[in-house]
């Protein structure tokens, strides 16, 4: 499998939607709808292929310094399913946008392409070089996708996510250049493909190391985000088009936690071991940050930032206890969160559509107006919350037993009061929307779009399997992911076998 | 062969896909889907499935009684083999580091017990609702809902270890809040439904925590069955370890915690507080699940888990203690209450209370023993208050009814069935069951807690009896509409609680030491005798059965003379209509206050902080922020005048700054 | 006297620059400011050709790349100064820079 | 020896020049100062081993853009600029910083550290590298690099700088003419 057809895919479908018309709203949603799934179908065999790598070489050197920057595209377990989920998710956004965008179909379309190609670049990038081009190009379509189609507020919403995440990548940017330019000077020759980095960096003096590694962190800590950087979320998430939301957390808030994976803790294991506490409070402190926040919000798609917020800070959190429990819960908790969180942001925009209104009060009463409709809601907000059968529960349970193991049953009881909370804020969003008496105000049935159906079924089917049969997502992380970071492996704490007490 | 244990589980949720399905895609019609169908696979499923468990039951012991046959007939002196549980392993289903969790099915005889009354009375309470909910808008939606409930009740009576158990257990709880809150128009049913489920989840975050401590008592070698844990307890090679303070303080904070889960799900002190405004839901839910088996799933985990809490003394101590606090608080609410559910409710937690007594003293088969006759006694009067509630147009008051037994002969007389088993008047199945418990209680408990046990028993007799009192005794005290319309229950309803009404008169009789019944105790001793050997069950020496059971039956007959007098003397005060009197309310609402000191309101000034002071402290920074950087852009653009010259003139400072810096070596 | 050391010819340049900049700021005729523009490039030409004979190698000879990249802008600039300078004129009727205070916007 | 002759003689024509260019009063006469700059630059280039750049310098700078220059103001010196004034007191006081530019640079150049690592080395290579065969093998060798990358960077650049010329010139030539008084908005 060509990994460059795979990068080069949703480029050309972005392109190719140009040429779609712009006023014939219906078979525009064909074509791109049928781009959409061509480019999953170039996506799958990637997952299916398990760990694949195009040769690397050289892409440019840099003018007189002869830093080597590479150009190359791998793929194993954690980019696989990053991939395969940006896949499934933009034909779902695409399906779900009429309503949403008007009749802005193409543009849309082309943004969410873009946004995907991006991703796949991030994802398939093996040159930190590269790898930062991809992830700052992210911010164009991102941005663009809030800017274009939001609500009133969106240009404000668009620029304080622009404004923090360039503030963010600052610091990587930085971090790039010194490691690009400074060990040249001591007449090494350096080249910025991960794999060469790792021994690069193990030979710079610690302070420098700490401080590179700070940086890097800080440019992901923004991207999921995290508490104190997470400002940029609720807005970005509530004044941009609902199916950009879905897509904005249910795949690009993912590449945080994936540089946490493959590039801040394999560059600098040392620093991140050292100072591992600082993020676990940090994602401890995002797990309830979000959970408590979430459970004011009136709006219901601020309700779901928040509560992706608590979701992902889980996963920071359990990131860094480096055990093999967290990195295949890590893995199968962005699989589900970017399945059921899209799903809830498909659902609340075109509940939108109906009440006009972005507050939780104006809705009401959608199980009896809407029955299919509140089905899919609840059966996502289920999965949301990791009922036991979604795959969100296998993954909370992994994360939960790596933070106990690492750090303690009082880490992972302040850990688990997510699953008190997050039924606490999603069941109450789940009465606000489905339930109540306005039916007997407004008692008319509701026309619930058969294409959103499609579009949110499969994501739903998709997660109880992951509940019932885990196991591809978790071998995943078992066979493929620590190959590919030899410095990460000697991270991972294997438990050596042993019976409390003896 | 393997039996193919997924048919159990599988049978009740294809009957939820139909069932939905017909609900989902009927419900635009403007009848709905045909009642007629979905009644019909609504029951036929749940009975289909009780069916499978009879045959499986039967099949447990097919090699065992083949054994004895020949042993009886050839005069072999072969001992009695041990019944070879069915186990089935569908598929791996977490695997991950030292982690390897199968999912698969465990069929022995506390098992297959349990499923016996659950899909039983489950088949019956699904029929009462076919005529109970026959006029309900969201008929097929309800038998939907059941199916599940029972699906899941299957999963986590037959999950072959703690993780697939914890499947059922949130599941059953998803299901009881989907039937709490099944009227969903209003929205106080919804907050009662919500209720539920988050102090359960309270529950089952300690059920989580408790299960890894276990898992590393157990070490991380030692797979997650109930099989693998019941084996490594009983292993004498590991007592000594056991007898060590860490592991002992291990297996003590376990304990502890899957306490925790099961108090919250069995709603005991201190999760109580949900059960009983789960009676939002339609009556045969609160029959089902809130009566006679979703509740009783706490009990079942204990005597699942009872070699571990065998080997946790001071956690055994708690839960004597819990479920007694339990039983008296829970028996003197049902004093006050006005609501016929709510009294059967907190009858309910009351009973429930006994069950814990009985496994906090180690009698944990006496304890699943009281949850079977529970299930029979508190489901028929359960389907009787619902007959009644049906009868009278959706009444619930009890102050508003009284005489009915003249209307309601059938309905009175199964409840009345109900009430004699309850009150624990002889040879009714409470009777049995709760004198059992006494016993046990007395025997290993300690004279204080039978005190409070007996004292127990004496509340339940007067509450239950002013119950009956108010419904049916007394004059009838109907709304004039309500009157009009008062009609016996159709047959639907009636057929289960007739059922259930002769079970609660003859259930207990499953294990009546003094007829040398033991058929319960004896297919309970696969799965807790260990525990109850290592806890010294067998030591006797107490006061004879016959003396004690005398004193539980003064004590009930005592209960109900009191209940009679306080009736005569108009203490009962049912002609008021007026809300519960303060002291009742405080009582009532106790631990609600509770929750809401140690729980809630931190929760909600927390949050209300987060959002008010921290989140715009960090937008203000955020702001100031981008006001520093318009600022210093308004600063250079005041610098940037309009004469070029004098732009140059500035700039060309700064070189000549630059160059003086250099000049001095300072850059 | 002897080799013609680099030191001298950066003294040049650094005396070539400081006569372009005076001519920048002092003159408010536009032409003499793209004067002086021109002999500031060419200093900095200078300049680098004189690093391009201490230093070793390729690096001393890209020294001498530099200024040719140097004189293809300088022309650009030229040319579109010019043409700017033109179209000022024909817009102002005047060369005086201090005139020009409207460009911002 | 004699290279030090011709150096002298240069260096001196070329600051003479470019006090010309700072002091003459039309710009014809500072435009022909500047000619006299450039041609006794490519002397001192043709000097220093480069004698590409001198013959460039000369071609380019001298033959083209002064010349360039030159042409404008002669078709521009029909339209009077005299209310231009030569010197004002802003003029003045641009000297200083001038100065002061010119003082510091010195300063830095013939410090005592810096005045030794300029020095010329014994290692250094033999004079006559720059030749144009030198520098077009670095220029477009077989290592294509950031240099030919860059080549192709300034043609696109002197392109669109022609087209940008064209057009602003373009537009005042075809165009109405523009209003003679600038519009208080601007535009």
């Amino acid at each position: 499998m060509n990994l460059h057809l795979v990068l080069v895919a949703p480029l050309a479908a972005a392109f190719l939607t140009f040429f779609l018309s712009g006023r014939d709203t219906v078979s525009t949603l064909r074509a791109s709808l049928f781009l959409a799934l061509a480019v999953a179908g170039f996506t799958f065999p990637v997952l299916f292929a398990g760990t694949v790598a195009t040769s690397v070489h050289t892409w440019f050197q840099l003018p007189v310094l002869g830093t080597d920057i590479r150009w190359g595209l791998a793929s194993d377990g954690l980019s696989g399913w990053l991939l395969a989920l940006t896949s499934v998710l933009v034909p779902a956004a695409i399906l779900c946008s009429p309503r949403i965008v008007g009749d802005r179909i193409r543009e849309f379309a082309a943004a969410a392409f873009l946004l995907q190609a991006t991703l796949y670049g991030a994802l398939l990038s093996v040159d930190l070089l590269q790898f930062f081009a991809f992830f700052e190009a992210m911010l164009l379509p991102a941005t663009i996708l809030v800017a274009l189609f939001g609500g009133r507020d969106r240009r404000r919403a668009a620029m304080l996510f622009l404004v923090f995440s360039l503030a963010g990548s600052v610091p990587l940017f930085v971090a790039i250049w010194y490691l690009a330019t400074v060990p040249v000077m001591s007449g090494r020759h350096v080249s910025l493909d991960l794999v060469s980095l790792q021994a690069l960096v193990a030979t710079l003096p610690p302070q420098v190391r700490l401080r590179l590694f700070a940086a890097t962190a800080l440019a992901f800590l923004v991207k999921i985000p995290a508490v104190p950087v997470h400002i940029w979320q609720a807005d970005a998430y509530s004044e941009g088009p609902a199916p950009g939301s879905a897509l904005l957390t249910g795949i690009m808030a993912k590449i945080g936690l994936y540089g946490f994976l493959r590039i801040a803790i394999p560059l600098f294991p040392q620093e991140a071991k050292a100072n591992a506490g600082v993020f676990v409070v940090l994602g401890l402190a995002t797990v309830l940050v979000g959970a408590l926040l979430a459970l004011r919000q009136r709006e219901a798609r601020r309700v779901l930032a928040f509560s992706s917020l608590s979701h992902l800070g889980l996963g920071l959190a359990a990131i860094f206890t480096f055990r093999p429990e967290a990195i295949s819960g890590v893995i199968l908790l962005m699989v589900a969160h970017g399945l059921s969180a899209a799903a809830l942001f498909f659902l609340a925009g075109i509940a939108e559509t109906w009440s006009g209104s972005r507050h939780v009060d104006d809705f009401g009463a959608l199980a009896r107006r809407a029955p299919l409709f509140s089905v899919l809601f609840a059966v996502a907000a289920l999965a949301s919350v990791g009922l036991p059968g979604t795959a969100g529960f296998v993954a909370e349970f992994l994360l939960l037993i790596a933070l106990w193991k690492a750090f303690g049953l009082l880490v992972a009881a302040v850990a688990g009061t997510t699953v008190i909370l997050s039924a606490a804020y999603t069941l109450r969003l789940v009465q606000k929307l489905l339930f109540g008496s306005s039916a007997e105000r407004n008692p008319v049935a509701l026309e619930f779009p058969a294409a959103a159906a499609w579009a949110v079924a499969p994501l739903l089917l998709a997660l109880v399997f992951l509940g019932f049969q885990p196991g591809p997502v978790l071998k995943a992380a078992r066979t493929d992911l620590l190959t590919r970071l030899p410095s990460a492996q000697a991270l991972i704490v294997e438990d050596a076998p042993h019976v409390a007490g003896r | 062969m393997t039996p193919q244990l997924w048919l159990l589980p599988a049978l009740p949720f294809l009957g939820f896909l139909i069932n939905g399905a017909l609900a989902l895609f009927g419900s635009r019609t403007e009848h709905g889907p045909s009642r007629g169908l979905s009644g019909f696979l609504g029951v036929l499923f749940p009975l289909a499935t009780f069916i499978l468990v009879v045959l499986a039951w039967q099949g447990l012991f097919l090699e065992r009684d083949s054994i004895l046959r020949l042993n009886h007939d050839l005069g072999l002196g072969l001992g009695i083999p041990p019944v070879k549980p069915f186990g089935q392993v569908l598929w791996t289903w977490i695997q991950t580091g030292e982690l390897n969790v199968d999912f698969g099915f465990r069929f022995d005889e506390l098992a297959g017990i349990m499923l016996l009354f659950i899909t039983g009375i489950g088949t019956l309470i699904h029929l009462y609702s076919v005529g109970y909910m026959a006029h309900d808008r969201g008929f097929a939606r309800f038998m939907a809902y059941m199916n599940l409930f029972l699906a899941n009740m299957v999963v986590l009576v037959l999950g072959n270890g703690p993780l697939v158990t914890f499947m059922g257990w949130e599941g059953v709880g998803l299901c009881s809040y989907l039937l709490i809150g099944f009227w969903h128009h209003d929205a106080s049913n919804g907050a009662a439904a919500k209720k539920a489920f988050l102090v359960n989840r309270a529950g089952d975050l300690g059920f989580l925590l408790g299960l890894f401590l276990l898992w590393q008592v157990l070490g991380t070698g030692t797979p997650l069955t109930y099989e693998a844990i019941a084996n490594w307890f009983r292993d004498p090679a590991h007592a000594i370890l056991l007898a060590s303070a860490p592991v002992a303080a291990l297996v003590t904070a376990s304990t502890l915690l899957l306490l925790l889960g099961a108090t919250g799900k069995s709603a005991q002190i201190p999760l109580l507080t949900w059960l009983p405004d789960a009676m939002a839901g339609p009556t045969p839910v609160s029959a089902l699940i809130h009566a006679a088996t979703m509740v009783t799933s706490g009990v079942f985990l204990l005597a699942r888990l009872s070699d571990v809490f065998a080997h946790a003394p001071l956690t055994l101590e708690v839960v004597a203690w819990i479920g007694a606090g339990t039983a008296a608080w829970a028996a003197v609410t049902g004093l006050v209450q006005t609501d016929i559910k709510k009294i059967l409710a907190y009858s309910t937690i009351s009973q429930l209370g006994y069950m814990f007594l009985a496994a906090g003293v180690g009698a944990f088969d006496a304890g699943v023993f009281h949850v079977f006759t529970h299930a029979f006694f508190k489901g028929v009067l359960f389907l009787g208050a619902g007959s009644v509630i049906h009868a009278l147009s959706g009444e619930q008051d009890v102050r508003r009814m009284g005489g009915l037994w003249r209307k309601l002969p059938l309905t009175f007389a199964a409840m009345f069935c109900g009430w004699y088993a309850i009150v624990g008047l002889p040879f009714g199945a409470g009777f049995w069951s709760k004198d059992l418990i006494l016993e046990k209680v007395l025997l290993r408990g300690g004279p204080a807690l039978y005190l409070v046990a007996l004292a127990t028993a004496v509340v339940t007799a007067v509450y239950m009896t002013r119950m009956m009192i108010l419904v049916f005794w007394s004059k009838p005290r109907l709304s004039p509409e309500a009157a009009s319309h008062l009609h016996e229950s159709p047959l639907t309803m009636q057929i289960p609680m007739w059922v259930l009404g002769f079970g609660s008169l003859v259930a207990g009789f499953a294990w009546a030491d003094p007829f040398h019944l033991d058929w319960f105790s004896r297919h309970m001793s696969e799965s807790v005798g260990p525990a109850q050997a290592l806890l010294g069950a067998g030591a006797g020496g107490g006061p004879s059965a016959i003396l004690l059971e005398s004193v539980g039956v003064v004590a009930s007959l005592l209960g109900i003379l009191v209940a009679v007098a306080l009736h005569r003397s108009g203490k009962f005060r049912e002609n008021s209509t007026g809300p519960l009197s303060m002291p009742a309310r405080a009582w009532t609402l106790l631990f609600d206050g509770i929750h809401g000191v140690a729980g809630i309101w931190p929760v909600r000034i927390l949050s209300w902080i987060l959002d008010n002071i921290v989140q715009p402290l960090l937008v203000g920074m955020a702001r100031v922020f981008g006001w520093c950087v318009e600022m210093a852009g308004g600063a250079a653009r005041m610098a940037q005048t309009p004469r070029l010259r004098w732009n140059l003139g500035l700039s060309v400072l700064g070189l000549v700054a630059l160059l003086i810096l250099l000049a001095r070596n300072i850059l | 006297m002897g080799a013609l050391q680099p030191i001298q010819l950066q003294v040049l340049a650094a005396l070539l620059f400081a006569l372009g900049l005076a001519t920048v700021m002092a003159r408010r005729n536009l032409f003499f400011v793209l004067m002086g523009v021109e002999l500031m490039l060419n200093a900095a030409n200078l300049s680098f050709l004189s690093w391009s004979r201490t230093m070793p190698g390729n690096v001393g000879l890209e020294g001498q790349l530099a200024p040719i990249f140097a004189i293809a802008v300088a022309a650009a600039e030229a040319c579109v100064g010019l043409a700017m300078l033109l179209s000022v004129f024909r817009s102002r009727e005047s060369l005086d820079t201090d005139a020009f205070d409207r460009m911002k916007e | 020896m004699i290279t030090q002759v011709y150096f002298w003689i240069f260096s001196i024509v070329a600051l003479a020049t470019g006090l010309g260019v700072l002091v003459s009063r039309h710009p014809i006469h500072a435009a022909l100062c500047l000619i006299g700059t450039m041609v006794s630059l490519a002397g001192i280039y043709s000097l220093i081993a480069a004698p590409f750049l001198a013959t460039l310098q000369i071609l380019v700078y001298a033959g083209a853009i002064v010349m360039l220059l030159v042409f404008v103001i002669m078709v521009l010196n029909s339209a009077k600029d005299d209310h231009t004034p030569r010197w004002d007191a802003f003029g003045w006081a641009a000297l200083a910083p001038a100065a002061a530019t010119a003082f510091f640079l010195l300063r830095v150049l013939l410090g005592a550290d810096a005045a030794h690592s300029f020095a010329l080395r014994p290692t250094d290579p033999p004079a006559a590298r720059g030749t144009v065969e030198a520098l077009s093998t670095l220029l477009f060798g077989d290592r294509i690099g950031a240099w030919s990358f860059l080549f192709l960077v300034v043609g696109l650049l002197l392109l669109s700088a022609v087209v940008g010329a064209v057009l602003l010139a373009k537009h005042h030539l075809d165009g109405p003419a523009a209003p003679s008084t600038p519009r208080p908005g601007g535009h």
